[in-house]
């Protein structure tokens, strides 16, 4: 399908990473957005605000994000595609609705523009620390599918990419970006709506009383209805069997019993090779392969760059889908290089899966930043650099040490001028 | 069958609504064989979260009509009452007040612990009618579960108006939240007795004390401009023939 | 304040009560924070409270950082949660006074909850609401105090949801004493602060105040004094008044005065005749 | 039976999980308590009701978790060790909160008493699929520490322990306990008041006008007052200094978040507990925690008795993870079996932990009941079956399948 022509704004713009989200978001047919301001997303919320009422979508301010993404989630099963937008702590406050949206299987999808954490941190600076929390924040068990653009460009196209995974799979779908690509201003070509592909809803199309809510398709994916459409649904957050009904308390002694809930974590794993999307470079006789996503990419390739001047041979490997993560590729690489280089925009997160998906069979070097910047690239040459010399294999993530640590902590930094 | 459910059914029907365009978003579990019965959609969904998932399907969907079921006495869920009631939400909550008071049911009161009831006995209840009223709801009432016609009755009217109404249900059951058919009868009776309907007072005047009969009645029936009606109005004036109204066929897929 | 030359700071009447480490302080030119502060500190004076029994606790915004600039035991927490987080500190230790000190998208948006279970619960803190009638913090957007068919980042053209009426709904809530005043009435809200301060139980003082680089300039209504003077003309006092005919609109007459002033057992007085009932069991 | 003080209910008690919880934390020295009731947590604010007259301890129920734990964290500042207790979707909304305490390095506990989810899941079924959202679920970088009873004397234990640690290291504690052990009753000992070590609050004892909020000591940890002494402190959930005021650079954002992990990481060793069952000769290695404790060694004798060479690996402290001794046993043993009640937390954990050494096998345990130990151990029959070491984890499935 398509992009409806009245929802693609066509042009050549120069324009900063929230205002081409939230015009990606209308692009790809979202119709409802209940948002909640937060520094640094609020311009994609505004955005969406001006630019929706044209379009027969609505944005509505929320009291705060708790209603932001509990009204999201009423409204993509009004048969509409939604989305929220958001930052660190709202994304906090969001966690416990992401889990609800994972077992009603309600299609939507969050952006969060990372910023400096924990708690308030640093309200108007990037940050990357909220990956893991993306994964692994609601209680019980799910799965989810995060992006992480790395331009304005990319937070166009990958808002509408987040809303086809989002309808396909019908799981909460994030878009990890961070406030460096936020507000970041480049030029952004939205393309004509004929050249937007959309993935439409999955609407069921059998008898009426045939219907059940969670009974899955060949891909684990069950179909969907629209509230009101005299389906007579019954659809709960409680752990459901395929009519929807909840299933009653503990299991009968010597029964076996297979939970539903399996089903939500599988449709994700099992299809993990459709949706994970990677970028590669220089791989081909790469011995250090440095491992990045969003900002930290950009800045990457210019650390890249200085170590390959000094003769080392880098490969980079962008993760544009971080999770699900791809283990097969990171397992793969491993066993042809001597170690990887991964920076990141935090104390160490998704560099613990890629030291897991190694298997032990190459060194795994984190290049680490609290937030409130972005790495020097000179870090990330002499990180590479070290991982190409060292011959022995650690038995655990090796955490380089950056200039700015060294800086504020040996450096006679003074805080209180 | 719960006292309640019966009114809610008998008050549909009574609406003449169309069933299918009505969709109950509760944070209690109903059991699916009722919601089968009355043939509406039903959500249950996170605790307090009932209002605000509402807010969603109808802005998704303006002519769907939501009821909202919150059994947590506005604790969770506060917020999204008081907000909802600002905008004017177009919805019908009704609000299970399942509270044990021990000062009004005295030796009949089940010597349950402050924590299992939704607030601690010592603390004041909230006066709901009042709290909806003054956050702009166009309809309240207060019935007890028994008050089964009146209560039905009360949800037929709730329905025919649009604005965000809000109607108070005491149902006293133990863990009510978990279970709603754990009723206490027996109290619930006490309750019936001991109250008096007054129609159309002033809702500062309906706080439940341990004095006092509870005063039940239809408080609170004004007209006000619903969220969509002032959304479209607003926008409509000026965008002019930019603007795609909601709930109008063009706005919609 | 923002200025103050090293000498005349020494001799500052209110040195004792504010941080002057930490001026100049964030807020814009033409802000009302800055003066509602002051009547504050002016009110601590006043009441001749113990200060070292007094603790201030803010969320997040512009007036969540005033809790950073008073020189008591003073905590910036999360957004919206300021109230949750005083009533912590005032039942785990009673003797102390806290003061919320924060702002209408902060405490009525997010923290709405919050500030209608406090005021129920009648926990004894006094609870300061600035109320600029926008998010300004984050740059313009509406808050749940915008009058209607007012702009605001995020309601482009013009609020479609009627504001919150303040008073009425603290007072709806049971707080015991409900006051309003604007930016322009320092001396009476120094006043009404000091009388709240001595006031036990939940007490709401709303503070209407110009945001010069938001509300006033989406809205084309001047800067800072221009709101003043809009003050000056359009304010009227009716102490008493039924909080139920206190809205304001766009533009329209703004009604000040002190509302509420009632007596309710506190949460702490409830909870201690609860203890002590079930000690005799 | 005796007891010494209204606190300490010393001697011999039948209590069960919820209830050894409380009186571990009033033995701690706890006195108070804000939740909001939720299954299957419920009897934790009973038990502290019932007794909180005695002890002299207060109880607030909040209108939701979020404020609850926002009033722990106030009422901590008071100088009162504080507690909050929850289940899934309370500790999902505690998320936000868990981060402000970390950012104000501020002293609480937290008891998860997990069940079934995710969303409202099963409420009175048993579950662990929490664990990873304890060390992952508020946004920003921060280290916990989480410690898993698998028993009500182990609840009483680990919640002294929960104080402790959180007192050393002026950080949110979590407790992540289930529903089975939360309900399981049991034989609990409660020793004399002095009988456990508290630690007790880093108290500032210097001048009044010297104090600095975030001043850190040696070990990374700052010290505290409490609100009403007259120190005029201020702290804030943003990026600061020393003194708690905000600095919104790249430089202070390492100055304050760095050691506050270092606090917890430079420390894992004093942190980490575990118990080993015949490790020694071991094959096959069961890692384990809470709920599954107790079949994990029923398959160790079941299999020893066919004559497979299993050990056991009990995590009691789960975060910080002790990749260390897995690292060191991957090196000896053929393979891991980690049963969880969960789609695979800790599992991959371990896997990460193995660095290929051993094969991982992991078991989704409870479809036959959670005493039932027969999955386990034909799990440890595939995983020794296997000869080769596998990329990725295993997943033993019993006939059933997958859904």
């Amino acid at each position: 399908m398509k992009a409806n022509p009245r929802d693609v704004n066509s042009g050549t713009y120069y324009m900063d990473g929230d205002v081409a989200a939230g015009y990606g978001a209308l692009a790809a047919g979202c119709r409802f957005i209940g948002g909640y301001p937060i520094t640094p997303s609020t311009e994609a919320a505004e955005t969406f605000a001006r630019i929706a009422p044209k379009a027969g979508a609505v944005f509505i301010q929320m009291e705060d994000e708790l209603g932001s993404i509990a009204s999201i989630m009423g409204a993509s099963w009004s048969g509409v595609k939604t989305m929220t937008i958001t930052s660190g702590p709202g994304y906090s406050l969001m966690m416990e609705a992401i889990g609800l949206g994972a077992m009603i299987e309600a299609p939507f999808v969050i952006l969060n523009i990372q910023r400096g954490g924990p708690s308030t941190g640093v309200p108007t600076k990037t940050g990357q620390a909220d990956m893991m929390q993306a994964r692994w924040g609601s209680h019980g068990d799910y799965e989810v599918i995060a992006i992480a653009p790395d331009s304005p460009q990319e937070l166009f196209d990958y808002t509408i990419k987040a809303f086809n995974l989002a309808e396909k799979y019908r799981c909460p779908v994030m878009i990890m970006s961070d406030e460096c690509v936020g507000h970041m201003s480049e030029k952004v070509v939205i393309p004509p709506a004929e050249e937007i592909e959309i993935e439409p809803r999955r609407f069921y199309n059998g008898p009426k009383e045939k219907y059940l809510p969670f009974k899955p398709d060949k891909d684990l994916v069950p179909k969907m209805v629209k509230a009101g459409d005299g389906y007579n649904l019954y659809i709960t957050g409680l752990i459901h069997d395929e009519r929807g009904y909840p299933i009653k308390n503990q299991i009968e002694k010597g029964k076996s019993q297979k939970l539903p809930t399996r089903r939500l974590v599988d449709k994700i794993r099992l299809n993990a090779d459709k949706i994970i999307e990677l970028a590669e470079e220089g791989m081909d006789d790469a011995e250090v392969v440095v491992v990045s996503y969003g900002i930290s990419y950009r800045v990457a390739i210019r650390g890249i760059e200085i170590a390959r001047g000094k003769g080392i041979k880098v490969g980079h490997l962008r993760l544009i889908t971080v999770w699900p993560f791809p283990d097969k590729k990171i397992n793969e690489l491993a066993s042809k290089v001597k170690a990887f280089v991964v920076p990141e925009i935090n104390y160490g997160q998704v560099v613990f899966e890629v030291e897991r998906c190694s298997h032990g069979q190459a060194n795994v070097v984190l290049v680490p930043h609290g937030g409130a910047g972005v790495h020097d690239p000179d870090d990330i040459a002499e990180a590479i650099e070290y991982a190409a010399k060292e011959k022995k294999k650690i038995r655990k993530v090796i955490e380089w040490k950056t200039r700015l640590e060294k800086f504020v902590f040996e450096g006679g930094y003074k805080l209180n001028k | 069958m719960n006292p309640i459910i019966t009114a809610f059914t008998n008050g549909i029907k009574k609406s003449g609504l169309e069933l299918s365009k009505v969709v109950v978003v509760s944070d209690i579990p109903f059991e699916p064989e009722v919601i089968k019965e009355i043939g509406v959609d039903f959500f249950h969904v996170t605790r307090g979260r009932a209002i605000a998932f509402g807010t969603g399907l109808k802005l998704g969907n303006p002519d769907l009509k939501i009821v909202a079921f919150i059994g947590d006495l506005m604790t969770l869920g506060g917020n999204h009452l008081v907000h909802s009631g600002r905008r004017n939400m177009e919805m019908l909550v009704i609000c299970v007040n399942n509270f044990v008071y021990k000062e009004i049911a005295g030796t009949l009161a089940p010597s349950v612990s402050p924590g299992f009831s939704a607030f601690s006995t010592f603390e004041r209840p909230f006066n709901a009618p009042h709290l909806a009223n003054s956050c702009g709801a166009i309809y309240t009432a207060r019935w007890t579960a028994m008050h089964t016609n009146e209560l039905a009755n009360s949800i037929a009217n709730a329905l025919d108006k649009r604005g965000f109404s809000v109607i108070e249900v005491l149902a006293p059951g133990p863990n009510f939240y978990k279970d709603i058919n754990q009723v206490n009868y027996e109290l619930l009776d006490f309750y019936y007795k001991n109250s008096v309907t007054k129609n159309n007072v002033d809702t500062r005047n309906v706080e439940i004390t341990s004095e006092e009969k509870i005063v039940t009645g239809e408080f609170t029936d004004k007209e006000k401009s619903p969220f969509i009606d002032t959304y479209n109005a607003q926008l409509g004036k000026i965008l002019g023939d930019k603007f795609i109204p909601l709930g109008g066929q063009s706005g919609r897929d | 304040m923002g200025t103050l030359k090293k000498a005349e700071k020494d001799i500052h009447p209110m040195d004792d009560l504010l941080r002057m480490d930490r001026i100049p302080h964030i807020w814009c030119p033409g802000c009302g924070i800055g003066t509602a502060v002051t009547a504050f500190a002016a009110g601590l004076a006043k009441a001749e409270i113990d200060l070292k029994k007094t603790c201030i606790v803010s969320g997040i915004g512009c007036t969540g950082r005033v809790a950073g600039y008073v020189k008591l035991d003073s905590f910036h927490t999360t957004h919206g949660r300021g109230i949750a987080f005083a009533t912590g500190i005032q039942v785990a230790n009673p003797d102390l006074k806290v003061i919320v000190f924060s702002g209408d998208g902060d405490l009525i948006s997010i923290g709405g909850n919050h500030f209608i279970h406090a005021a129920r619960r009648n926990v004894n803190m006094l609870v300061i609401c600035i109320n600029n009638f926008i998010y300004a913090m984050t740059g313009g957007q509406v808050a749940p105090t915008t009058p209607l068919a007012t702009y605001a980042t995020t309601s482009p053209f013009g609020c479609v949801e009627p504001p919150f009426n303040i008073p009425y709904l603290a007072d709806s809530s049971g707080a015991v004493y409900v006051a309003r005043w604007t930016a322009l009435h320092v001396r009476r809200l120094t006043n009404s602060i000091a009388e709240a301060l001595k006031k036990p139980g939940f007490s709401v003082i709303e503070v209407i105040s110009p945001c010069a680089m938001y509300y006033s300039r989406i809205n084309r209504l001047g800067d800072g004094l221009d709101m003043m003077k809009f003050y000056h003309d359009n304010t009227e006092i009716r102490h008493g008044e039924d909080t139920k005919n206190l809205d304001i609109g766009f533009q329209t007459k703004i009604t000040v005065g002190k509302f509420v002033d009632r007596e309710r057992p506190t949460y702490m007085d409830s909870y201690n005749k609860w203890l002590s009932g079930t000690k005799k069991d | 039976m005796k007891t010494n003080s209204k606190a300490v209910m010393t001697g011999t008690h039948i209590l069960i999980g919820n209830e050894a919880c409380i009186e571990g934390a009033f033995y701690a020295g706890c006195r108070f308590l804000a939740a909001y009731p939720i299954e299957p947590a419920i009897e934790t604010i009973e038990r502290y009701l019932k007794r909180s007259a005695d002890v002299g301890a207060t109880f607030i129920q909040m209108e939701d978790e979020i404020s609850a734990l926002a009033a722990v964290i106030g009422a901590s500042w008071t100088g009162k060790k504080s507690l909050t207790v929850t289940s899934g979707p309370g500790f999902s909304n505690m998320m936000e909160h868990l981060g402000l305490g970390v950012m104000l390095e501020t002293p609480c506990v937290i008891i998860d008493v997990q069940r079934a989810g995710p969303a409202l899941g099963i409420p009175n079924r048993v579950g662990q699929a929490d664990m990873m959202q304890a060390r992952w679920g508020s946004h920003g970088d921060y280290e916990v520490i989480t410690l898993a009873p698998s028993s009500p004397q182990e609840m009483f234990d680990f919640t002294i322990k929960a104080f402790n640690f959180s007192e050393k290291y002026r950080t949110p504690v979590i407790v992540i306990s289930d529903e089975y052990v939360a309900h399981k009753k049991e034989k609990v000992i409660i020793p004399l008041a002095d009988g456990i070590k508290i630690t007790p609050r880093r108290y500032f004892k210097g001048q009044k006008d010297k104090y600095l909020p975030f001043k850190r000591d040696k070990d990374f940890v700052p010290r505290m007052v409490d609100i009403g002494e007259g120190f005029k402190f201020h702290v804030t959930g943003l990026t600061h200094d020393d003194k708690g005021y905000p600095i919104m650079l790249e430089e202070c954002q390492e100055y304050n978040v760095h050691p506050i992990l270092w606090k917890i990481r430079n420390h894992v060793d004093e942190i980490i507990e575990f118990q080993e069952t015949g490790t020694e000769d071991a094959e096959i290695v069961i890692v384990y925690y809470g709920a599954t404790s107790e079949v994990a060694l029923k398959a160790i004798k079941q299999a020893r008795d066919l004559g497979i060479k299993v050990g056991g690996l009990k995590l009691d402290v789960v975060w910080p993870f002790p990749d260390k001794k897995i690292a060191e046993l991957a090196e000896k043993v053929k393979a891991f079996v980690v049963p969880e009640i969960n789609y695979g937390q800790i599992v991959s954990e371990v896997e990460r932990c193995s660095y290929g050494n051993a094969n991982v096998v992991f078991l989704s345990h409870g479809e036959k009941g959670i005493d039932n130990a027969d999955d386990l151990v034909s799990a440890i029959k595939l995983a020794l079956k296997e000869e080769k070491i596998k990329k990725g984890i295993i997943e033993y499935q019993n006939q059933a399948g997958r859904a």
